[in-house]
């Protein structure tokens, strides 16, 4: 049974997330691609990880993709930034990242299809993931908080507008 | 329990940072491409979760917070970009961003 | 210390020269002119009564070590042959004679002309007188710059094309000389445990086949550049034609010759094994490089680059000399050497006086000249003769013992390089008449050679004439470091144990 | 004898004096200078001859030394001269004719803008011919050797404003260069065989080293032949010398007639000890000597300009000497040089002085009549031509060239075949000689006399046609009275010809046969040239051009090797192996330009990159 739930939410995933990168209307994108995201955090679910998938629907589906929404709020793209695009997005363009992307995925595939890969997989709960996180990846902790910091202090400072420009 | 061979989570890993991927090559839009960088980014988290099932470690989750983390710094950052991008060139058509030539 | 006075008065007054440009421009050619007197009277004063002196080392007149970074095995140490002095003497009178040819044509930054011009010869002396491998490839760089500057800065309308193809032919056959000099260095080391430069320590290391004739190729192809050999040869007309007219004199009289000497002094006898073996080619490159050369210059239409591919036919001579390796073609060599660096560099010192004069050296632009400069004219006429190897002048001297002792080791390569008499004949006597003779072009107003121009080349003149009729000072003065050179190869490769019986001439092509 | 190096030092001291000075000399003084020089030399070389009859040096010879020219690994060369019969004939020739045609000059070049030039090269010309015959060595004999071919290209292209002159100069040289290369390795081989390079040493060491016959002696005879095939214009190298004719007319008569191009046969004589050796190189003179008489003389019979005439027969009676070389009839041949530098100098200097009174005509087409108005002139070029046609009894080329052609037969090398062609060429010799004659001289006038020849142009005329007559004497065959002077003198350094058993007695006859086939021809120019003759017989056009161009060597040569050689070097004008460091540093152009190119400041493309980099390190893994 779950079986068929993990291969209906991927098939679910791949199809959203197709649709994503097709939609001229950003905001359809966006609908798209939480689809997408909540689809995957269903698999981590599926897969025993409770905890990734709750940060998955809270900080990707909910707040990245609002600060996308607020951004495309606050460009004003409207029906013209459709017929923009439809001028920059032209059908023959998809054939060359296509093809490349057939390829990888192949290369992908025959990797993948090693010996030994078909195991049942455990549950890992929150409690465990936290243990870890903070015990031998504290070090990692801090650098993402430093991270988040510049990441914070970066996009302050090029969203200002500057005076003299 | 559920019997999802690992490599089915790493194939749709890979299925979904290739979508990301061609986004990325194909879209011109800079918004567009902030999306497939996204992701691109959820597939790689995804890959590592679905490791760390296979081990029963709670490693992959780990490394999925990290991506995660690195996700949103990036995403400040470049929709800060976007900003400066329609400021100073009035478009949102990353090839026209090319002033850094050889 | 004599002999670092040598080097180091031309250093200084280059120095001297450059910084009194800002004051007093002009008075840079009184230095270099100075400088250069004065050297060739320290160096007359090096001339013995006997040349044949006994020595250990080997019959070197007057030498000088002093330690420089003795930790590294590197002495400042300097000797004088009769081989190295006749050259010496060639430097000094060749760098006067550019001096002239540079008097009036250099305007503009004539101190750092000058100071160019003397650290050239002074790299030039170095590179004649360094028995340290290290201090000799430290003065063969050394000339290089300040040549690459006569170039770039002084030359021709396409001189920077000329200038770096120069730079880059050097420099990367210099660096592979330098890698086979580190590599005879450390292979010398580990086998003896003393790590030295010194030339005279060296001799006579012994190196497995493979060893002595990679690094032997490292040492020729940094001298076959500079000599040049065919193929290696395309820089040299593209250097020739664009540099200024001193900065040719000193191209073709000293700076090829640099390249000859190298390997008389040091591919040969630091690897006569290996040189031995190359010998057949190197020969066979050399008389390709006679042919071919003077069948480019035939069809050159520019003075100066019709001058410079005959240096590449006569130079080929030198290196036939060379490989063929016996006391006659070597002396014959060295007169090649001394002759080249006159008739030649007198051709470029006329090339250049008709460029001052008429703007152009294209021949196709000259014609006649003979009515309106008939000095200037008959100049040309004897140097042109000179180049074609005229019995009376040194140069035919130096062509007959050459072809004389390679017939003794190859006879098919003396007589195909005996063909190139022919073609020295047809192109010297075509620069003959497509400048100076042909209908005199009416309204030239052309001013005939001026007294400063006149004693140049008269004196050239009479080098020529006299070693043509008298060579034998210059044979007595090199006989004994000849020989010397000779024995050490020669003793060498017996004491390696080559299975050749001895007697039998190891460098006989098959 | 100690003041033997002053014959070749005073021209050569005119020539330093007249390059030195040059401008600043008058004109009157330069021509005394030049003139004076080669007197000073001609009464050095009789005081000389005179000293050396009176005292007769040991062993026939004298030699003088001066310095070591060069003492190199064994290599030892002397500045020496060495003086015996045969060197002494030939500096008197040099310097006697020498003398006369710089006289000559005098009035010829007496309005030429280069007065002071022509006779600085003449001068040089004289030291470098005195140096060449009297030479110790090899080498030395060489330097006079190319100092006379050079001082031959400068007095052909002597009017250089003419691109032409130019071109026969630089012809001269180089062809002659051909030969003078092919002797140098000829002297490569003989110090290598022998180690030593001393005229008379080589022929001992040759003569005890070498067996008669053997390989090595052949080889370096037919090398010196090649020089003196060269320097004496026979086949296969005679093509420089009819085009050398664009010099002034006294420079064809001293260089070109009479003293450079017997160069050839001087060194072969000098040299006969080593071609004695190698009886197939004397063979192959012979017959060199013998083709070239002929080609040479159809040649000289259809040639309109008169100095062209001169040219081929000069080159026709060098063929007679070297035939003579080769049947072993060494002083016949150095008689027929002897009196040929009288005869032709003549013919040269009479042809000069028409050219000269018709304002510089040549071509004999346009001449004619020339009989009353320049009768000294035609006087003396009538002694000229009856001797070089071999009118018998009365001219010195009878007795020469008679002599050879006798020989040719009797000499135990020669053979009716070499005489049968001996007596043809004394036909055609006789047949064009009259008929230059008939053309010049006879007829109607064409063109108007300018400038009649003064004194000094008629001096010399007069005295080399008292000699071009009286020459002979010195030798006379048995059935005339059988006067051995010259011979006697020469076989003190040259070995008699022998004669072949039983063909003494035939000696009458074949002088008989030889005369009347000189008379022959003098008669058939009558008839067929004469003004008044009835019967004009001509040549078959095409066969008139094929001679007039000499049989076509030069087109030959053109075409084989002169035109290859100057494409070839055009072609290659830009050095091709230049091409190749041309390509290293376009590689590293391009390679620079294309790398450059890729950062094109696109975000897209340089993801394109990170995925083909990934497709490709993916792919290394998969097929790994």
């Amino acid at each position: 049974m779950t079986n068929i739930i993990f291969y209906l939410a991927a098939g679910v995933a791949i199809l959203s997330t197709f649709m994503v990168i097709t939609r001229l209307n950003a905001v359809h994108a966006l609908l798209y691609l939480i689809v997408s995201l909540l689809s995957v955090a269903l698999i981590f679910f599926i897969l025993g990880a409770p905890f990734a998938a709750a940060l998955e629907v809270i900080i990707y589906a909910g707040a990245i993709m609002i600060l996308f929404i607020f951004v495309i709020m606050m460009l004003n793209l409207g029906p013209p930034a459709i017929e923009k695009e439809r001028l920059l997005l032209k059908p023959g363009m998809w054939l060359g990242p296509g093809l490349l992307a057939a390829i990888l995925l192949i290369e992908l595939v025959l990797i993948l299809t090693g010996p030994g890969s078909a195991t049942k997989a455990a549950e890992v709960p929150p409690r465990a993931v936290g243990l870890t996180l903070f015990g031998p990846y504290v070090l990692g902790v801090e650098l993402a908080s430093i991270l988040l910091l510049a990441g914070l202090v970066g996009a302050f400072h090029l969203a200002r507008k500057e005076r003299n420009d | 329990m559920l019997t999802i061979p690992v490599s089915h989570g790493l194939l749709l890993a890979g299925i979904l940072f290739l979508l990301g991927f061609v986004c990325v090559l194909v879209r011109r839009n800079i918004i567009f491409i902030l999306l497939g960088l996204e992701i691109m980014f959820n597939a790689a988290g995804l890959a590592f979760v679905a490791a760390g099932a296979r081990w029963g470690q709670p490693d992959g989750q780990i490394m999925f917070l990290f991506i995660l983390t690195t996700a949103a710094a990036e995403v400040s950052i470049g929709l800060a970009l976007v900003f400066q991008l329609v400021h100073r060139l009035h478009t949102l058509d990353i090839d026209q961003a090319d002033g850094m030539k050889g | 210390m004599i002999l670092a006075f040598l080097i180091l008065i031309p250093i200084c007054g280059g120095v001297l020269a450059w910084t009194m440009e800002s004051r007093h421009p002009g008075t840079a050619r009184w230095i270099a002119l100075a400088v250069l007197l004065g050297n060739l009277g320290l160096t007359a004063l090096l001339v013995p009564a006997r040349f044949d002196v006994v020595s250990a080392v080997g019959p070197f007149l007057i030498s000088l070590e002093l330690a420089w970074m003795p930790a590294l095995g590197i002495h400042f140490h300097l000797a004088l042959d009769g081989l190295n002095l006749v050259l010496v003497f060639l430097t000094h009178f060749l760098g006067l004679t550019a001096l002239a040819a540079a008097w009036t044509e250099i305007e503009h930054k004539i101190g750092f002309f000058y100071f160019n011009l003397l650290w050239v010869l002074a790299g030039i002396m170095g590179v004649f007188l360094a028995l340290d491998l290290f201090l000799f490839y430290f003065f063969w760089e050394m000339m290089l710059i300040p040549m690459f500057f006569l170039i770039s800065v002084f030359g021709h309308a396409n001189r920077t094309y000329a200038s770096i193809k120069f730079f880059l032919f050097t420099q990367i056959s210099g660096l592979l000389m330098l890698l086979a000099i580190l590599g005879l260095y450390f292979i010398h080391g580990r086998l003896t445990g003393r790590y030295t430069f010194n030339y005279l320590e060296l001799l006579g290391t012994p190196l497995s086949d493979v060893s002595g004739m990679l690094l032997m190729l490292g040492f020729l192809m940094a001298f076959a550049v500079k000599l040049p050999a065919v193929p290696l040869h395309t820089w040299l007309p593209d250097a020739h034609t664009e540099a200024p007219t001193a900065g040719s004199i000193i191209l073709a009289g000293l700076l090829l010759k640099t390249g000859a000497y190298g390997i008389m002094r040091f591919v040969v006898p630091l690897f006569p094994k290996a040189a031995a073996a190359a010998a057949p080619f190197a020969m066979f490159l050399a008389v390709i490089a006679i042919l071919y050369g003077a069948l480019l210059a035939l069809s050159q239409t520019d003075f100066k680059r019709l001058v410079a591919y005959t240096s590449v036919s006569h130079m080929g001579f030198v290196m036939l000399a060379i490989f063929a390796w016996n006391q006659l073609a070597l002396q014959g060599a060295l007169i090649q050497i001394i002759c080249h660096g006159l008739s030649t560099g007198a051709l470029f010192f006329l090339a250049g006086a008709l460029q001052e004069r008429l703007h152009t050296r294209e021949l196709g632009r000259m014609g006649g000249l003979w009515a309106a400069a008939p000095r200037l004219s008959g100049m040309a006429l004897f140097f042109a003769l000179a180049s074609l190897g005229l019995p009376g002048l040194g140069n035919f001297i130096a062509e007959f013992t050459i072809l004389l002792g390679v017939y003794q080791v190859s006879k098919p390569l003396a007589v195909l390089s005996a063909l190139g008499l022919i073609s020295a004949a047809v192109y010297s006597l075509w620069i003959i008449q497509a400048a100076f003779h042909g209908p005199p072009q009416p309204k030239l107003v052309l001013a005939d050679l001026s007294g400063r121009e006149s004693a140049a080349l008269l004196a050239m003149l009479a080098a020529l004439v006299f070693l043509g009729l008298y060579p034998q000072p210059v044979f007595t003065a090199a006989e004994p470091a000849l020989t010397h050179l000779t024995r050490t190869a020669a003793t060498q490769k017996i004491t390696e144990a080559v299975p050749a019986p001895p007697g039998e001439n190891p460098h006989a092509s098959p | 004898m100690e003041l033997l190096w002053l014959i070749p030092a005073w021209p050569l001291l005119g020539f330093l004096i007249l390059t030195c000075l040059a401008a600043r000399l008058p004109r009157i003084m330069a021509g005394s200078v030049g003139v004076g020089s080669v007197g000073a030399a001609a009464l050095t070389a009789l005081l000389m001859a005179w000293d050396f009859l009176k005292h007769q040096p040991g062993r026939n010879a004298f030699t003088q030394h001066l310095w070591t020219w060069l003492d190199v690994a064994g290599l030892h060369l002397e500045i020496a001269f060495y003086l015996d019969a045969l060197t002494l004939v030939m500096i008197i020739v040099i310097t006697g004719v020498g003398f006369f045609i710089h006289l000559y000059s005098l009035g010829y070049m007496a309005h030429d803008q280069g007065y002071t030039r022509f006779f600085a090269y003449m001068n040089l010309f004289v030291a470098a011919m005195l140096v060449l015959v009297l030479a110790d060595n090899l080498p030395l004999l060489y330097l006079g050797w190319e100092g006379v071919g050079l001082c031959s290209y400068l007095l052909i292209g002597f009017w250089y404003t003419d691109p032409a002159n130019g071109y026969a100069a630089r012809k001269a040289f180089v062809v002659t260069r051909v030969g003078d290369t092919a002797m140098a390795v000829g002297l490569f081989v003989l110090y290598n065989q022998l180690g030593t390079l001393q005229i008379q040493e080589v022929m001992q060491r040759a003569a005890a080293a070498w067996p008669a016959g053997s390989t090595m002696a052949l080889l370096t005879a037919l090398l010196l032949l090649g020089g003196a095939v060269g320097k004496s214009a026979q086949l296969p190298l005679q093509t420089w010398l009819p085009d050398a004719m664009a010099g002034p007319t006294p420079v064809s008569a001293l260089i070109h007639a009479a003293t450079m191009v017997t160069a050839g046969v001087y060194l072969i004589a000098r040299t006969h000890g080593l071609f004695l050796l190698a009886p197939t190189a004397l063979t192959i003179t012979a017959v060199i000597g013998a083709a070239t008489l002929l080609l040479a003389g159809f040649s000289a019979l259809v040639q309109q300009d008169i100095k062209r005439v001169l040219a081929y027969s000069t080159i026709s009676q060098l063929g007679y000497m070297f035939l003579a070389l080769g049947v072993g009839a060494w002083s016949a041949a150095i008689f027929h040089l002897f009196t040929h530098a009288f005869f032709k100098a003549l013919l040269f200097l009479g042809a000069g002085a028409v050219i000269h009174a018709l304002g510089g005509e040549q071509d004999m087409s346009r001449m004619g009549g020339l009989k009353q108005k320049l009768p000294l002139t035609f006087w003396t070029f009538l002694a000229g031509a009856a001797s070089l046609a071999a009118l018998p009894l009365v001219t010195a080329g009878f007795y020469s060239k008679d002599l050879i052609i006798w020989q040719a037969f009797a000499s135990p090398r020669g053979g009716l075949g070499f005489w049968f062609m001996a007596v043809a060429g004394a036909l055609l010799t006789a047949l064009y000689t009259f008929r230059m004659v008939l053309l010049t001289f006879t007829g109607p006038a064409r063109t108007p006399v300018h400038h009649p020849p003064g004194l000094v142009m008629r001096l010399p005329l007069l005295v080399l046609a008292f000699l071009s007559l009286t020459a002979g004497f010195l030798e006379t065959p048995h059935s005339l009275g059988h006067m051995r002077v010259f011979s006697g003198w020469l076989h003190t350094c040259l070995p008699e010809a022998g004669l072949a058993a039983g063909r003494e007695a035939y000696e009458i006859l074949f002088e008989l046969l030889a005369g009347l086939a000189a008379l022959c021809g003098i008669f058939g120019a009558l008839r067929l040239y004469h003004p008044l003759a009835k019967s004009r017989y001509s040549l078959p056009e095409s066969l008139r051009q094929y001679w007039i161009k000499g049989w076509g060597f030069d087109s030959l040569y053109d075409r084989l090797v002169v035109r290859p050689y100057i494409h070839l070097a055009q072609f290659n004008k830009n050095d091709f192996l230049d091409l190749f460091f041309v390509f290293l540093a376009w590689l590293a152009k391009t390679g620079h330009q294309t790398l450059a190119a890729t950062q094109n400041g696109r975000l897209r493309s340089y993801a394109w990159g990170l995925g083909l980099g990934a497709a490709a390190i993916a792919a290394m893994v998969v097929l790994l």
